[in-house]
């Protein structure tokens, strides 16, 4: 067994700096690394480029990073949940890259795989597929899509194990299994961490193969964004 | 003339025995409360589950069980979590039977509008590119007119495109159209509605073969 | 929930004719489709191809079907195990496509998620990628291969629900779950069919999506091939 | 010269601390018996299991329990099971930090053939062919001769390739050697064996750049 463990966010973020390229899990605010989204704002690192499929709200997830102008570049496919992500787009302060949600999955699950690019019908005849290269199988029209290169992936899992296996809970899963192993360095965080042999080895969703860094993270607020509900 | 539920009700016709159904945020999402009870119909959210329930009780929201729209849901018996490269697996892969969304524009050539303004709105595509893209059954749910009362049904698109061809059936508030070869193939008018009216609202071919008939809703 | 339950193997194989092609999951003779191979060698079906990892031993498994020459073609990666289907491929009598195992892998998973082919550096430079396109992405030669196009695909599962979600054990999962929904029709059979609700929603390897029927399967044998073991 | 335990005992040493290792048939397998104790390892199979243990005790069984080699195998704690795609995807994505296999033929340009002898053996190839186009760090282990006595560290393999350019080290029942772009560099000798039978039995270009120390294999 390979333990993975660090003590804390701190040491789980050693290494980050000015100008790198991060995966961040989560869709929406569900399944979000709050933890290193917090320890990035505190470090006020600069000209990032984050990979994310949402951009947080203003007042929390990758807005705060966005409030503090943290990132240059933000890689998403959905980011209307936050007005002020749609100031710094319209200013030209912030560069922005949407890429459809499934191409974003393929294209960090590649990273991961050892896959260099992946054929993806998504984005065929629109100015996403503007300057790519495009081909056609049996007839049908598809967009080649290369695969994200990434400094540190940040994910955030449900239970963890101190050989870095991980199991994520509900739709917060989402993007979290997809960048473990897609950067250079994967952090997680987890809400519950157990000595190996604790998780069911044929339940594990990410083995710990593909996670460099885990802590048990702390006071987490799992924000909903939009609390629907009915009467009973 | 329907309103956004009647829509939906005439959609959930369409939902057959045996579908799997993605639905995408407005309209759509309204289609699952009219599917007949006695088909077996599972929901598909592409944020990674499958045997999408309805929101839950108050107290009994769940952070972590959200839908594509982020709302909080719940999970029917049989449900499955996953990630998303296995979601859009199912989607690219043809797996999902029908995929019901809201468009901003659609061209007589099935072409499909609905993520970008240019300099007015960018929210970004979300799933909606992968869905069209894949999806051999697609409904678009809207009104058939905007707020200026521009059609909404088009020669061709003037908004940056979702997808290419890829529209098979248009449900708004005045009628039930098909893409054809040839253009919008009027199929029903909604209760109260002329064919005339509809050929007034409609900017790209409309095509209108013998009597056509009013939606049945129920 | 769709429900997937069929009565029992000959309904689970309505549909299968001579000249078809299959997938069949399994690694050796573990995790392998006991029930559909047995119905396959009555049913006498001939002109098959196979994607098959392995082709059994020369009495179980894909064994069965050689033995009948009711196999033109296998798609395999490694078929040491058996002396009857060396001596069909040496004699002509059967095709014989060797697919390194992790592209095998693959190109089951490619067309089971819509991917219309993959590039992959296994093979590179070797006979296996005689006649195939190659590229070079930063720096490194990949293989381009298209995913597999199948009639049926034979899976065995864990256990399963009634609407097809399905877990599966230890290293008896292999190519299982990769093989689901990559062929026109996908035909599980199970040790333990349940009722949906039972198993978790959180520990499903495949969901109910990928797979058109599912049954109760019986009589396993599941035969080690080589049995190893320490003393005390 | 080292019989087969001493190949593997001696490949052994150049497994580090937090390596996970891919263990090929044959030599390859006893590699795991001669790790040190005192440093954290992991051993994956490429059907589908990390962290594997040793053999089941008799009786412990489990035909849902193998490894590559289809030996019943047992998981130790922090184990995990995952499906062939994901197993590849480790071993494609470069996260396996050492992969040993077996060879019948390498070629002083890093090219290894072990799959194949026309006309006579085809077994196929496994993942072997995946393992060596991906790995960073490729030991192989095998004799130095064959059983004709002839020479399997060659100029160029004469045997269909298993990969190109990719052995880093070998280690043989007479020397450890290192491949470079100049060919074989001798590195170590085996307990007894002089440069000369070294050289003698080694086909392609052999570099022999000052004293070659015998090996220490505990």
């Amino acid at each position: 067994m390979i333990k993975k463990t660090v003590d804390n966010v701190q040491d789980a973020l050693d290494g980050v700096h000015d100008g790198m390229t991060f995966m961040l899990g989560g869709f929406g605010l569900s399944g979000i690394p709050e933890n290193a989204i917090s320890e990035l704002v505190r470090l006020n690192l600069k000209n990032l480029t984050c990979i994310s499929n949402n951009a947080g709200v203003d007042d929390f997830g990758l807005g705060l990073l966005l409030r503090k102008k943290q990132i240059d570049k933000m890689i998403s496919s959905y980011v209307g949940e936050n007005a002020e992500f749609e100031r710094q787009m319209l200013s030209g302060e912030l560069d922005v890259e949407l890429t459809p949600q499934g191409t974003l999955a393929a294209k960090c699950q590649a990273a991961q795989q050892g896959f260099p690019a992946i054929f993806t019908p998504a984005g065929y005849g629109t100015e996403v597929a503007e300057g790519k290269e495009t081909r056609e199988f049996d007839g049908k029209m598809y967009v080649l899509e290369e695969a994200y290169k990434a400094d540190f992936a940040f994910v955030k899992a449900w239970k963890g194990d101190e050989a870095g296996n991980l199991i994520f809970k509900g739709t917060a899963r989402n993007f979290n299994p997809l960048m473990c192993g897609a950067a250079k360095v994967t952090v997680v965080e987890v809400e519950e961490l157990v000595k190996p042999g604790e998780l069911d080895p044929n339940q594990i969703h990410i083995p710990g193969i593909f996670v460099q860094r885990i802590f048990q993270g702390k006071d987490y607020e799992k924000r909903i964004e939009k609390r629907t509900v009915r009467s009973k | 003339m329907l309103d956004k539920e009647g829509i939906a009700k005439r959609i959930a016709k369409e939902v057959k025995d045996g579908f799997y159904v993605n639905l995408g945020i407005g309209i759509p999402t309204l289609v699952a409360n009219f599917v007949r009870d006695d088909i077996q119909v599972e929901f598909q959210s592409e944020n990674g589950i499958l045997g999408m329930g309805p929101f839950p009780f108050e107290g009994e929201e769940d952070a972590d069980l959200i839908n594509a729209g982020k709302q909080t849901i719940t999970a029917l018996p049989g449900a499955s979590f996953f990630d998303s490269a296995m979601s859009f697996g199912m989607i690219r892969g043809k797996h999902v039977d029908l995929t019901i969304l809201g468009a901003m524009e659609v061209a007589e050539n099935g072409d499909i509008a609905n993520w970008k303004i240019p300099g007015k709105m960018v929210k970004g595509m979300g799933g909606a590119m992968d869905l069209v893209a894949s999806a051999e059954n697609i409904i678009v749910a809207m009104m058939h007119t905007n707020r200026a009362g521009e059609s909404k049904l088009l020669k061709r698109c003037s908004l940056p495109l979702t997808g290419v061809g890829c529209v098979t059936k248009i449900v708004t508030n005045l009628a039930v159209l098909e893409v054809t070869d040839k253009g919008f193939k009027l199929l029903e008018r909604a209760p109260g509605i002329s064919v005339q009216e509809i050929r007034d609202a409609t900017e790209g071919t409309l095509i209108v073969e013998g009597d056509i008939p009013e939606m049945q809703l129920n």
